[in-house]
């Protein structure tokens, strides 16, 4: 029988959450902060066989200190393979070995579609973000992507105000007609709140659990669109003893994890 | 052809305004003093571009050195986002530049394509989303969108990069230009390939002896290169492997700094305006925080094992 | 996952008749025991290719293991034209292979294009020869000429390619089969990378922390890798970088024998079908040859620098 | 004044006469024999800022012998950069940072056409070839190519079995048709008995000079087209005492050279 201890804070719930999503196996690009901790909390727990990359070159990283960027000079001792953005986001990514990516966004619609470029017109931007970057590349060529995102209206945007990185676009088809690969695409969407979906035909995303003291109508009151609900919504299972026991002891035992408490993402 | 010259000289003879430069780096291997000799010298109108761009290219544009930016992604990295490019974008100031954005699979593949002599290159990502919607100074040649003649699938083409200059830091080169580097990557060895003339800056320069030592570690080979700069702690902010750590606590510095034009303004006179070379800011760094604080960025000894070419 | 097991395991689980395999080696890191595999298992129908072939291909097509070679060119080297593939394609001895003919440029972009996922990639040559004249099992499909989109200027494109198996010898790999090369290249790291899966053959296996030690060298990671064979003097008579040099003498060996086709089914059953491993086959080399020979192909000592990436 | 030695032998000529068509500064792709000792009797004379890779890879290499191949064990240490085919073929030779390529055939037209094919037709050949290898890139986009042959009829021949290396192809304008770079082409055969130029506007292969002991007429003869006469043809220069010293004393020092007597190249 699973344990699961009640003294977890939020960020560890959506780490975990984000864990469980990554199969033993997979090739995994990761970022800093949340995907990094989720795919480590793979590796130690169900999914000793993961693997992880990051986008700035590097593949199988052994750092010494929590990487604060996909560029972190702790990134580069130790690592099995380090080449450049053609080795990992043209070698591996596009040559179509990569299983999971995560992502993030100021907005994110139904479809999944990311926006990281800019908030207002593009060409004159009330708030002028990052960019791409490495998220369209991703967002377009991982099997699976996994977006964290803080849970409020105008992150969960009816509509976005500029497509930066693919989800399924404007619905079914979308991805096919772009010429996108095969059995690629958005694959749940975890929140500070909840977690949610894909619908296999309408490829929209619906509510599939509320995590611990959230309600179903706090979460589409907080959705910017009408949200869905799974006929079978339930409770997000909390952290497991052993996911905890991951984090605090091996992965974090400094609990750098408390800067994200409030905070909904990297 | 002995090229070493200093950093002054290399930016004054080889980079004009209006230029088009590659500016390697991934906070990895920056080449900051030449940013900062850039800047220093007043050239403008320049069009940059590297895959990831961090402080240093949004120097450049709160410096108003800058143009055109042929972006895929800029941000502070742990310090958020990029202001002097916010300021420029948000508010013209000093002025808007003009950006064209592509991804950091679509830029580093059109870098790989200049540098290998490719007409254009197709590339996976990008189709359905606004980057193709958006079209800046490149117009309709930011991409085209073919049948392939193969199969008739969709193929998007993207357009190959020939940067006038190209500017790296290295761990080691030699006199001649022959430049040698280890760790991450980034774009730089396409990025510089692909430029019609090369800066290199390097930590220390070696005899052709030790490039012959460990050819496979060369990225740019001396024909290509026109000037090499001895450079040590070049990178800062940013990092160079084997030689020094992240200073993460400049970078907070910068971001709080340029937080406003006036913040911004201030640490441009003082670190890079009032300072006429690398070895003097270095300097000026170790008399404002200490000797104990820049001997702390100094990497740990780590080193590998040798290897031979021997027959 | 600890990947480590003999030659012929490694042979026998993951190459099957009628694969397409990726051959690296440019006389230098030749894999030449796997290849002896190949041929005693009696494998065939195989479609085989590298840019520049030499003895290795040579034998396997006078073995009669070949159906398709992708080719850019294959010779004897010093001793001159390939006999097997002579007789091969002059007079169908064993049986006439069927041959598919690109350049040293081409058919590294299309490894290059196969690694990277690219659906087909542009060249500049070929263009206007003989080459396009002659079409084998590709057909149509060896090549497009389109105008560009960009500015109708005429360009060839051509196909990606993706070996089922790509095969690699290298100095030193982990258990897990991150692989790490150093020296003349030729078309290996693509071939490897372009290849849905890889068999790894090395001069010594190291620990994982040897390999972390040296990141930049790695040339293939772990999960595209299904095998790892520690395989030292693998490539003779080919070389490996800091480990052997080329036998020449055995390269002449070669040519006599492979003059007459009965010469060659003699050395054949001398150095490959009498001969279970590798092992024995050094055995055989120094019975025959004695060790003071052997001994003399043993790389010189002359190593470079160690190199670290601490910060 | 320059000193001709006349202890010369044939190949030590045409190694000088391949020297001189390589500029200071010239990057030249070299294969082994002829092209190596020309590039480095170049290196020790009049161009010393010339430099050399072979298309395996290797840049500025020290071999401590001879090459016997360009992927021979010596052009390993020392050199200046060792990568791949990607790197010498793709990005210095299609780059367009090649001056000079050396090329030899079985055949070669009065267009410097090449064939390294077949002799006899493609489908059952006569004789079976090892193909382009390096030869057509080098040919299609070496700003010069310097072509080595053996001066016989068969070689040098009217028509050529299979072209596959561009020349000048059919004549006039047709590598510009073809979207071969500007300024590329081949720039001279040297054979055996004397040097054959191109015409600027015909594009044809025209005698310049005849080496040393060799005649216009014995040259006719032995070419298999109609081989035109510059107006101001004369005697190809001897070796100089410089370029002799550079071979003997530094270059070959054991004289292997004089494997190639007889032969017209490698």
């Amino acid at each position: 029988m699973v344990e699961h201890p009640n003294d977890y804070i939020k960020p560890e719930l959506m780490a975990c959450c984000g864990a469980r999503e990554i199969h033993d196996g997979d090739v995994v690009v990761v970022g800093t902060g949340f995907p990094a901790m989720s795919a480590n909390i793979a590796k130690h727990t169900h999914a000793p066989g993961a693997v992880m990359m990051q986008e700035s070159g590097v593949y199988d990283a052994r750092p010494g200190r929590p990487a604060l960027s996909v560029g972190d000079a702790c990134l580069n001792p130790g690592s099995a393979m380090i080449g450049g953005l053609t080795d990992v986001m043209g070698m591996f990514l596009q040559g179509g070995w990569v299983d999971v990516g995560f992502l993030s966004g100021a907005q994110v619609d139904r479809y999944g579609n990311l926006n990281t470029t800019c908030i207002g017109p593009y060409e004159s931007p009330r708030s002028r973000l990052p960019g791409s970057g490495g998220a369209n590349p991703i967002g377009a060529l991982a099997r699976r992507t996994l977006i964290i995102v803080q849970h409020d209206p105008r992150r969960l945007a009816e509509k976005v105000d500029f497509i930066t990185t693919p989800g399924y676009l404007n619905g079914p088809g979308a991805r096919e007609r772009w010429g996108l690969p095969p059995a690629t695409g958005p694959w749940v969407i975890i929140t500070n709140k909840g977690i949610l979906r894909f619908d296999a035909e309408t490829k929209e995303a619906y509510l599939e659990s509320c995590h611990p003291g959230c309600t179903v109508e706090e979460i589409r009151k907080n959705t910017g669109w009408d949200l869905k609900i799974s006929p079978e919504v339930h409770e997000t299972e909390p952290p497991r003893a052993a996911e905890l026991k991951a984090i605090r002891e091996v992965l974090d035992p400094h609990r750098m994890i408390r800067v994200y408490e409030g905070k909904g993402y990297v | 052809m002995n090229k070493v010259m200093t950093m002054q000289k290399a930016i004054a003879e080889h980079v004009h305004d209006g230029d088009f430069l590659y500016i390697g780096g991934y906070m990895c291997r920056t080449p900051f003093s030449a940013v900062h000799e850039l800047i220093r010298q007043g050239k403008k109108d320049l069009t940059i571009t590297r895959g990831n761009a961090s402080d240093d290219f949004d120097m450049l544009i709160g410096a108003g050195a800058v143009k055109r930016f042929i972006s895929t992604f800029i941000s502070l990295g742990v310090y958020g986002l990029a202001r002097c490019y916010r300021r420029s974008l948000e508010k013209g100031i000093p002025h808007k530049i003009e950006v064209e954005e592509y991804t950091n699979l679509s830029l580093p593949m059109m870098l790989m394509a200049g540098a290998m002599g490719m007409p254009f290159v197709p590339v996976k990502d990008m189709v359905g989303t606004d980057l193709m919607n958006v079209k800046g100074f490149l117009g309709e040649d930011k991409y085209r969108m073919i049948n392939s003649p193969f199969d008739g699938s969709p193929v998007l083409l993207v357009p190959v990069l020939k940067p006038d200059v190209g500017i790296i830091h290295v761990q080691q080169a030699d006199e001649e230009g022959n430049a040698q580097m280890w760790g991450i990557g980034g774009d730089c060895k396409y990025g510089a390939n692909a430029s019609k003339k090369v800066i290199v800056s390097c930590e220390r320069i070696v005899s052709r002896d030790v490039i012959g030592k460990d050819p496979s570690r060369t990225i740019v080979p001396d024909f290509k290169v026109v000037a090499v700069v001895e450079e040590p702690f070049a990178s800062h902010p940013g990092y160079t492997p084997g030689f020094y750590d992240l200073d993460f606590s400049f970078g907070y510095l910068y971001q709080q700094a340029s937080n406003t034009e006036e913040g911004f303004r201030a640490f441009l006179k003082e670190w890079v305006m009032d300072i006429p070379d690398r070895a003097s800011y270095i300097q000026h760094y170790i008399n404002r925080f200490g000797y104990a604080r820049f001997r702390k960025l100094q990497a740990k000894f780590d080193y590998g094992f040798p290897v031979s070419y021997a027959y």
